[in-house]
């Protein structure tokens, strides 16, 4: 069967060119980057232009590119190596009620060792208010993360005003812009940015590997010991090869990235305007403009995620939900309740997340799917049935 | 390590090694605390360096380091070799690793000190010198 | 020009068998095991797999298998895990002064957040004194960490006599296994341990994976915060290639360990034998006879370390060494310094560590080139002069 993937959001597959040259870290040029001889020089060199190009995508210079095993743990190294480093300057946080587990667990986290935490709300498009913020600030306040897009429904923050705003009541800021590179153009030192996170998984680099960016002067401190790794802040031995891929992939994004913008942003639009023409009570998620090329989020009112996910997948569509019955917790998305969704509008949506490899065919092939699954699954409900 | 040609070179074939039997001025400095150590031997003649030769004990950056600076006094008089700095053999060994440079400071404070051994033998005044313990330390830590 | 790697301890190739089915999971199957869809699912099911091999290497469930992005996060994973889980119970742990940093950093952090900590000297072969480790256990004492195998002299502790203490009293066993992990037989169930740390990359999985195995009812808590992974235990999407590569390594590696011992003490004594035979004023550093099969580790008086490298890495050998100038660190290795070697001493040491792909013509070759350099480094050092 043709198969489908509309969840680039959740996980992307590896570019050839990048699993490729990864590889050839694997079998032979493998060796330790701390090591005196070729095999460890070689291993650093590659090291050294894979900083370079992660660096390149985001306006940094390599050195103050981090490595990490991803995402997650650039978000705990983030708040956790500042709130450590710097609570004798005062122990506020501010951050917000939609981001990633990787930061409001981490904050929690922080919660019970002495730390307070400000989660700003969000408006309806998930959108923070920049008065909000600016309300939140206190003389305890060291730091602000607040993150670059959404996962779930894509909402763009205003970035750049929030930088200015850190920048100006000297307090630090970080973002989790793991969704917006290589769906967004972005530049670190014009936004004012002063830590960022990424993950290689999300941009067609390998799983396991991401990127904490520190803009140099920032004090933070190691959150995992061992090793002087990373110039002291992450230790560990260094995952070459995936270090070589995330350079590759960044490298590619970069070069593409006006392209996938044009690509995605018009597949996307077609999906959402057939979508909205062809079904009945359905409602889209998120900001109408502010909101990266590749996401699109619906509820569908009076039908669960799980089953309309069990049923595209059946038909070969690979997408994913806020229900909570498709995660197996407790509550359904924390993003679209803190929008103001009821939890029924929140249990019956649907995100799609576009990326490389999607074609205007797979969008069709969606759109012609997706009418009959619903009516089918409305056709069981006992809410639409009312 | 990432060293230069021109290290690996003066690595791989130090040039002037060894002792001189009847040397006039002799500098020894560092310790195999440290892992360092190095010993420069001078043959002096009218104030001018006719011969030299080194011991050592330590990297490839210290033993090149070593037959670098050999090389840039050898038929100096004592006032041009004891101008020569650190950081002058880093330059003509084409640059060292940042944690590779009091390998060369090495080099300069034996120097330094052989030529002071030659002039206090010969019944001069030691001339002003000044150790870089301030680099030493920051990489061997002691 | 011939190259020969001889520093299986520093990292290791990839097996070709490995890499191939890695890159299967980064460019074909490579959901993410948390989504519903049959992505998610192929994704979920080859990590499963994965985790029965890994338990099966060491004797343990596979539901006591929790991955991490290698040595030293599960290191970190153990040590502050079970501090903080443990901490109403007692305040004490006992290690030893030879672990890696990994460990020894993780303890010097607990230390300044309230824990106290013992750490056993060993004798001149680097093994602990059973007698010193029950002397120092006190009623606060909650866990015991000590190394399975040296990482740098390649001793191996008396295991099953620790874990045989640890029960008796009533404190979690925590052994660091990464360099006897494929090298040794191992069984947690035996040799009583709680908690073992594994590293792919040191038996020829990729970098960026190793486990934590954590025995059923051991009190732990998670380090990195975020998303529910790894059943609570350890945040952040699952490194699904390097995962299955860890499976597949430790299958492999479990079918050949009895040759694999065989194969390596062979090379291993003959390299010592000969080194003994062929160059006056060196000396053999760690155990006689418990020392993993890999490892020869020599001190080549008045020489130095890195200067040994560079002439063997000139010469194709890539090997390793214990002085501080080869790290451009602070002071020689922390192991031999603890074994009570002079400081000449260490800083002459070569570490040799053999391992997958050495032959006995790799071992020759050494044999003839090692005299050589030696002499001429030793024609060229003040010490050997006087
Ligand atoms: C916004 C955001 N932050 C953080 C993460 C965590 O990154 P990783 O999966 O690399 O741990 C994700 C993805 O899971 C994410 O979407
Ligand atoms: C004994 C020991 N423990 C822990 C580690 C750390 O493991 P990793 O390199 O996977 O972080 C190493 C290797 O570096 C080791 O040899
Ligand atoms: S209805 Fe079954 S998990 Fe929600
Ligand atoms: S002699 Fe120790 S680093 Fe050069």
């Amino acid at each position: 069967m043709k198969r489908i993937y509309f969840d680039h959001s959740a996980t992307t597959p590896v570019h050839p060119e990048v699993a490729a040259v990864l590889v050839n870290y694997m079998t032979d040029l493998f060796g330790n980057p701390s090591s005196v001889h070729s095999f460890g020089r070689e291993a650093r060199k590659a090291m050294d232009q894979a900083r370079r190009q992660v660096a390149a995508l985001i306006g940094a210079e390599s050195e103050e590119i981090f490595f990490t095993s991803g995402g997650t743990e650039a978000d705990n190294l983030a708040i956790k190596g500042v709130a450590l480093a710097n609570k004798k300057k005062g122990n506020h946080i501010i951050t917000t009620l939609i981001e990633h587990h990787a930061i409001l667990h981490t904050c929690e986290y922080l919660e019970k060792n002495g730390f307070q935490v400000t989660y700003l709300p969000v408006d309806e498009y998930g959108m923070i208010s920049l008065e909000a913020l600016e309300r939140s600030i206190t003389d305890q306040t060291i730091l602000i993360s607040i993150m670059y897009a959404n996962n779930e429904v894509g909402t763009v923050q205003p970035i750049a005003e929030i930088g200015r705003l850190a920048r100006q009541r000297n307090i630090y800021f970080h973002t989790d812009a793991v969704q917006a590179a290589s769906n967004l153009p972005i530049d670190v030192k014009k936004d004012g940015i002063d830590l960022l996170t990424l993950s290689g998984h999300k941009f067609n680099a390998p799983k396991g590997i991401g990127a904490l960016y520190v803009r140099r002067g920032v004090r933070i401190e190691a959150v995992q010991h061992g090793g002087g790794h990373e110039r002291n802040l992450r230790a560990g031995t260094e995952n070459v090869p995936a270090i070589v891929g995330l350079g590759k992939a960044a490298e590619i994004a970069a070069q593409n990235l006006t392209d996938k913008i044009v690509t995605l942003t018009t597949l996307r639009n077609t999906l959402i305007e057939g979508v909205m023409a062809e079904i009945p009570h359905v409602k889209l998620n998120g900001h109408p403009t502010q909101r990266i090329p590749g996401n699109a989020n619906f509820s569908f009112l009076s039908l669960e995620g799980e089953s309309l996910l069990l049923n595209l997948d059946l038909k070969g569509i690979a997408a994913s939900s806020g229900s909570a019955c498709s995660a197996g917790s407790l509550d359904p998305s924390h993003v679209l309740l803190a929008m103001g969704l009821s939890h029924e509008a929140a249990h019956g949506s649907l995100r799609i997340s576009l990326g490389w490899g999607n074609t205007m065919e797979d969008v069709q092939y969606f759109l012609n799917v997706i009418p009959e699954i619903v009516e089918r699954l409305r056709a069981i409900s006992p809410l639409h049935a009312e | 390590m990432n060293y230069s040609e021109k290290v690996m070179d003066h690595f791989m074939n130090p040039r002037n090694v060894g002792e001189i039997a009847d040397a006039n001025g002799v500098g020894e400095v560092g310790n195999a605390v440290c892992g360092d150590i190095m010993k420069i031997y001078l043959k002096v003649e009218n104030n001018r360096i006719l011969d030299v030769k080194f011991n050592t004990f330590g990297c490839g950056s210290a033993i090149a380091s070593s037959s670098m600076a050999t090389e840039m006094i050898k038929g100096k008089t004592l006032e041009e070799a004891w101008d020569l700095t650190n950081k002058a053999v880093a330059e003509a060994l084409d640059g060292l690793p940042p944690v590779k440079m009091h390998c060369s400071v090495l080099a300069e404070e034996a120097v330094h000190k052989a030529i002071n051994d030659y002039r206090i033998s010969q019944g001069l005044k030691p001339w002003d010198y000044k150790e870089h313990t301030d680099i030493h330390e920051q990489v061997h830590g002691h």
